[in-house]
């Protein structure tokens, strides 16, 4: 009582996560939506394209292969992929699973949205991937 | 100074000072008076020593037990030298304590049908120990923290060092307290006032207990003219790590680990504790399940025979869980698995855990009445600080946590009635007293005097305890201890602290227990040494006194505080109103025992 | 005395604490949006935003007719409310905490300007296809 | 063995400013970075301060950061570090003095989720004539255990940037405690403790960095907490608004 508990420490400065490694990866994590953001807009003005006719949609293919558009749209895959890894592990602490009382091991409900991700894929393949 | 009022102090964070407060309070509540309650506690409640405790808290709960047995196992376990109208109290209201802990949210371990299970102690003929996995303490002291903070009236004054009571004309008026962070003094004036600040463990060099167990409270009501019953029992756990004296719980055998000399002989079997009980089936009062004393007692017989192992530089035996499985190990005992892992990386799944006896429990204390009241008027102590003559000469594992329930909770409801009916001192009186300690605190930190430096005088006092009041013990021995430490306390009048900051200064706090410990240390040597006999905890060597004597010393010990001259000891009778002293035996040879 | 006042429960501080009933819808579209990130994005980026214009899908498969189809469907309004409307409040969540976390701006003005551009950007998404759909 | 930690001192009433010290001390293998401490301040410098107690990691005194990290010192093992080791206080807490930081905060937070068993129309209430224990069964009790093993000790605090860049979340331990309760199947609760939960400075201010269930030295995770707790702040705004119960404040006239 009465001790010092209106002192309170200056909040944190702002590069406060370049000092530990965890800190950094969790900023790695946080920052694979800029590369998201850009790949959404791309895709935005592609619907833009879309409404608009023929024409521009080719024109936006094309810039979609332009090398520093298609560079980053790599980037924002890798982000995805990355963005998967740290999420799913979130996943089952946020919501442990539990059949008849006992709780899922972690490692299955990682696996599970991992296939999720496959079979997305192949479903991709299945639509575009045949001519 | 500071000063401020409160209707009841208690001073002591552990779990008795939590349940007095609770207590207090919900007497308060019962008697429609609006109470203050002050709790201090020289760290934050939740730190306390009880959170090490690790076994389990026992009562009566399976249908197939009586109390008249848990009543015959404390006073066997006791050696007779416990206040039987105490135990029969004890017993008795020792199962609705420990509801009322689960109503409070304690999670005690479970039975698959939802009722709380009960495993197997030492000493005790059936299983009656109730325990949340190998953490029963801590997850009580958490329950007890946490149940308080619905309490307004309790006002908390965490990492505040008491350093005095204030007495007056017989009774006390309050305590003097140093706030830590800041080295101010504070003075509680208080109509009553609840010690529980816990045993004194750390006088002795190898022990269980945390660094802050050092027996202030003991001291504080000693010096103001309160006796300190049988402080010559202390016990020793058989199993603390060696190095560390961290403490293997009593659980690791009640689930059926046994004990081991280097040959991987069950040796327990060659001290009257046999015959070997088979693998896997611990059985009560028998073998790794006998009570504690004659475990150390027997460990100590197998280290002057040569049958010890070596770890690092202690003697040790084994205790070996394997047999159990891992899924048990691991399900029952984590802790333990946690600390033998750390501290002496060793892995109880795999290996036997080296363990040698430690210093674990101060069964003397501050003598009180029955209803936790000691000689000064208004002054209270309960928990293990106190001797309300629960324990005797020999404390059952699992009997303690329990007592800081049903007797915390007596004693902040006896203090609750008493303030109702009290009015506070005068404040000059106070403030008086206050005066003195500043003084005294002024020259221990006055930088400009050369003095005894207290880490000497700490080493030469667990030193001389150890070697003087060990598992057994003779006269030669505790002699040369009690002159021993004697002497330090002539020494240590003229101690002087370094560190002159008034902010966090835990040198002098490592002083002032110091001062706290070396004055019960005298009180325990010379109880041991003018206790001729042998008995629980307190074993000669001596010719002639190799056994227990009811004639001249079925009596309890006090000893009261002379200032600078020697303490000065009396006899005091023994309660035993309903069991006539008889053999303790364990093994095949207590089979005769009545139920 | 400050600190037990400051704990005690019904002390008239508790009262004056403000819920955020806001917070759970915030959170819940971040959630649901990392999960569309998550599991649908690594396709559609890959096939969308790298195989397409590096020539490797089959001619016709994203042709200008086949596109309209496909997008401009009920099927296409789900899609784009999967991946680009959800993984907008995805961004606009992590964004608006980004900024926190290297303190810049307030995040009363950041909260209004992230959730508010990815409501915008959603709605013009989904308007889109409403518009290809109507065309 | 030698090895020399660098300590972190600070005396305000002798200097404002913080300065570094380093020792030379002999260890072994079993030397914790506590029994390091202790003989810092027993043979090399008694005016080192520090919290201490139960040297076992259980009494949640001894938190320290060792090279950046928060740690217990009593579960920090020289034997593990080569070269450097860097003791400071606690991050995140304001120092009193040396190792020392003052936890006010922290227990303020503890205490706002309440933190205790709420029943307050208990089928049977307690009785301690006739006394009778809830039931719950040993999946039941498996529900919250894990969040019941916090020792308070702060690391987590230490850890978290949310909670260093604004000290009024509750922070994780705190919500973990609540959560604990919440879980529990003999507490009604939940409500109470949600209008604390659901604030800014409940729940939401997690970013999810995770790093408190990282140095937690008693595997609580108090991250998986917070975020469960996001699904039940969530659940419970739901509840509110289907109900229109009024939403601030402490729910009924519990107190
Ligand atoms: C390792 C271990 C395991 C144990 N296991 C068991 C078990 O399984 N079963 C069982 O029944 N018993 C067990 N015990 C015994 C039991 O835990 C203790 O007897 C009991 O916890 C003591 O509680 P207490 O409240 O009296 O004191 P403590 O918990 O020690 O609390 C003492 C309080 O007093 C305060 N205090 C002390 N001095 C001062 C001062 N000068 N100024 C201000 N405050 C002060 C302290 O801050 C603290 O809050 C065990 C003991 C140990 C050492
Ligand atoms: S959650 Fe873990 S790190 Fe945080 S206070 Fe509790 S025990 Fe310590
Ligand atoms: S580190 Fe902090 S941000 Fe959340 S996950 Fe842990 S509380
Ligand atoms: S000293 Fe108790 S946790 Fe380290």
């Amino acid at each position: 009582m009465n001790k010092t508990s209106s002192q309170r420490l200056p909040p944190l400065k702002r590069n406060w996560w370049l000092k530990h490694r965890f800190f950094k990866l969790y900023m790695l994590r946080e920052a694979t939506v800029l590369p998201l953001v850009f790949f959404l807009l791309c895709l935005m003005a592609g619907m833009v394209a879309l409404v608009q006719g023929a024409d521009s949609w080719q024109g936006w293919v094309g810039f979609m292969g332009s090398p520093v558009v298609l560079a980053l749209n790599l980037l924002a895959l890798a982000a995805s992929l990355y963005h998967a890894a740290t999420f799913f592990v979130l996943f089952p602490r946020v919501m442990p699973l539990r059949i008849a009382g006992r709780s899922l091991p972690d490692n299955m409900i990682v696996a599970g949205q991992w296939a999720g991700v496959v079979v997305v894929a192949l479903l991709f393949f299945w639509l575009l991937g045949r001519a | 100074m500071r000063q401020q009022d409160f209707d009841i102090v208690i001073v002591g964070g552990g779990g008795a000072g939590l349940r007095a407060a609770i207590g207090a309070a919900e007497a308060a509540k019962e008697q429609g008076a609006s109470q203050r309650i002050a709790m201090l506690s020289k760290v934050y409640p939740m730190r306390s020593h009880t959170v090490a405790a690790e076994g389990g808290a026992a009562a009566v709960t399976s249908s197939d037990d009586t109390h008249q047995a848990h009543f015959d196992d404390t006073v066997s376990g006791g050696d007779w030298l416990v206040e039987q109208g105490v135990v029969d109290y004890f017993v008795h209201h020792a199962y609705q304590e420990l509801v009322q802990m689960e109503r409070w949210g304690c999670p005690w371990s479970r039975k698959d049908d939802g009722q709380v299970q009960v495993r197997r102690f030492g000493g005790m003929k059936t299983a009656r120990t109730w325990f949340a996995a190998d953490k029963t303490g801590f997850h009580m002291l958490h329950t007890l923290f946490q149940t308080s903070l619905k309490y307004p009236e309790i006002e908390r004054f965490d990492e505040y060092f008491v350093l005095d009571l204030a007495v007056h004309e017989g009774a006390v008026i309050g305590v003097i307290a140093l706030q830590i962070a800041t080295g101010e003094l504070t003075l509680l004036r208080a109509k009553a006032v609840i010690l529980a600040t816990g045993g004194a463990g750390r006088l002795f060099r190898f022990n269980t207990n945390a660094g802050i167990v050092t027996g202030d409270g003991m001291a504080m009501a000693y010096r103001h003219g309160v006796a300190l019953r049988d402080m010559e029992f202390v016990q020793y756990h058989p199993t603390g790590l060696p190095g560390s004296g961290i403490l293997i719980t009593e659980a690791c055998r009640g689930e059926g680990g046994i004990l081991l000399n280097k040959d991987g002989y069950r040796y327990l079997q060659d001290y009257g504790l046999g015959p070997e009980t088979p693998l896997g089936q611990p059985e009560n009062k028998y073998m790794e399940l006998g009570p504690r004393d004659k475990l150390s007692q027997a460990f100590w017989q197998e280290q002057q025979a040569g049958r010890t192992g070596k770890f690092g530089d202690s003697d040790v035996v084994y205790l070996d869980l394997r047999h159990l499985g891992e899924k048990t190990i691991l399900e029952r005992l984590p802790f333990i698995c946690e600390l033998a892992k750390s501290y002496i990386n060793v892995d109880p799944v795999k290996e036997p855990i080296p363990i040698r006896p430690a210093v674990h429990y101060t069964m003397g204390g501050i003598e009180t009445n029955p209803q936790c009241e000691t000689s000064i008027t208004g002054l209270y102590a309960a928990g293990e600080c106190a001797s309300v003559g629960l324990h005797g000469a020999n404390r059952l594992g699992s009997n303690s946590l329990t007592e800081l329930l049903v007797f915390g909770r007596l004693a902040g409801e006896q203090a609750s009635r008493r303030a109702a009916h009290t009015e506070w001192a005068d404040s000059a009186l106070l403030h008086a007293q206050a005066e003195r300690q500043q003084a005294t605190l002024a020259r221990l930190c006055d930088g400009n005097r050369s003095g005894e430096n207290w880490v000497d005088l700490k080493h030469a006092m667990v030193q001389a305890m150890e070697s003087g009041c060990g598992i057994y013990r003779t006269e030669e021995s505790m002699a040369q201890a009690l002159a021993q430490i004697r002497k330090l306390r002539a020494r240590y009048r003229e101690i002087r602290v370094n560190d002159a900051s008034k902010i966090f200064n835990t040198e002098l706090l490592e002083c002032l227990e110091l001062g706290c410990g070396l004055d019960i240390a005298e009180a325990s040597c010379l109880g041991a040494l003018e206790r001729r006999e042998s008995r629980g905890a307190h074993q000669r060597l001596d010719e002639g006194m190799q056994t227990r004597d009811d004639v001249n010393y079925l009596k309890h010990s006090q000893v009261f505080y002379q200032g600078e001259a020697p303490a000065r000891l009396h006899w005091q009778e023994v309660d035993v109103r309903f069991s006539a002293p008889a053999e303790r035996a364990y093994g095949d040879a207590g089979k005769g025992d009545k139920v | 005395m400050s600190k037990q006042a400051m704990s005690k429960p019904g002390s008239p501080q508790a009262a004056s604490h403000q819920q955020a009933f806001d917070e759970p819808l915030w959170w819940g579209l971040f959630s649901a949006g990392g999960v569309c990130f998550a599991v649908l994005l690594p396709a559609v980026i890959l096939f969308i935003g790298v195989l397409l214009p590096l020539g490797l899908l089959p001619a016709d498969a994203l042709s200008y007719e086949r596109a309209t189809a496909l997008l401009f469907s009920v099927p296409g309004f789900l899609f784009v409310g999967a991946v680009v409307c959800l993984p907008l409040f995805h961004a606009a969540h992590r964004l608006r905490h980004g900024l926190f976390d290297i303190s810049v701006g307030r995040d009363g003005f950041n909260k209004k300007l992230m959730y508010g551009a990815a409501a915008l950007l959603s709605m013009l998404a989904l308007g889109l296809v409403v518009a290809g759909m109507l065309s | 063995m030698n090895k020399t930690i660098s300590v972190k001192r600070y005396v305000p009433d002798n200097a404002a400013e913080s300065y570094w010290q380093a020792f030379e001390l002999p260890v072994d293998d079993s030397t914790s970075l506590l029994d390091a401490l202790n003989h810092i301040k027993e043979q090399l410098d008694s005016t080192l301060s520090y919290r201490w107690s139960c040297r076992m990691a259980i009494c949640g005194s001894c938190g320290v950061m060792v090279n950046g990290i928060p740690k217990l010192g009593c579960k920090t093992f020289l034997r593990d570090y080569d070269g450097e080791i860097r003791i400071e206080p606690l991050a995140h807490f304001p120092v009193q003095r040396d190792l020392v930081v003052d936890m006010e905060i922290f227990l303020e937070h503890l205490a706002a989720v309440k933190p205790y068993l709420i029943d307050d129309d208990p089928v049977k209430p307690f009785d301690p004539q006739a006394p009778e224990t809830y039931r719950q069964s040993p999946a039941q009790l498996a529900r919250y255990k894990q969040f019941a093993n916090c020792i308070n000790c702060g690391l987590c605090y230490s850890a978290c940037p949310q909670f260093g860049l604004n000290p009024e979340f509750r922070g994780p331990a705190a919500i973990a405690l609540a959560h604990r309760y919440n879980q529990d199947s003999r507490d009604h609760g939940k409500k109470q403790r949600m209008a604390e939960l659901n604030r800014h400075e409940g729940v939401w201010s997690c970013t999810f960095v995770g790093f408190c269930s990282k140095v937690c030295p008693k595997h609580v995770d108090p991250a998986a907490a917070v975020n469960q707790g996001k699904v039940e702040a969530a659940k419970h705004t739901l509840i509110a608004l289907f109900k229109g119960d009024e939403m601030n404040g402490e729910g009924k006239a519990h107190e």
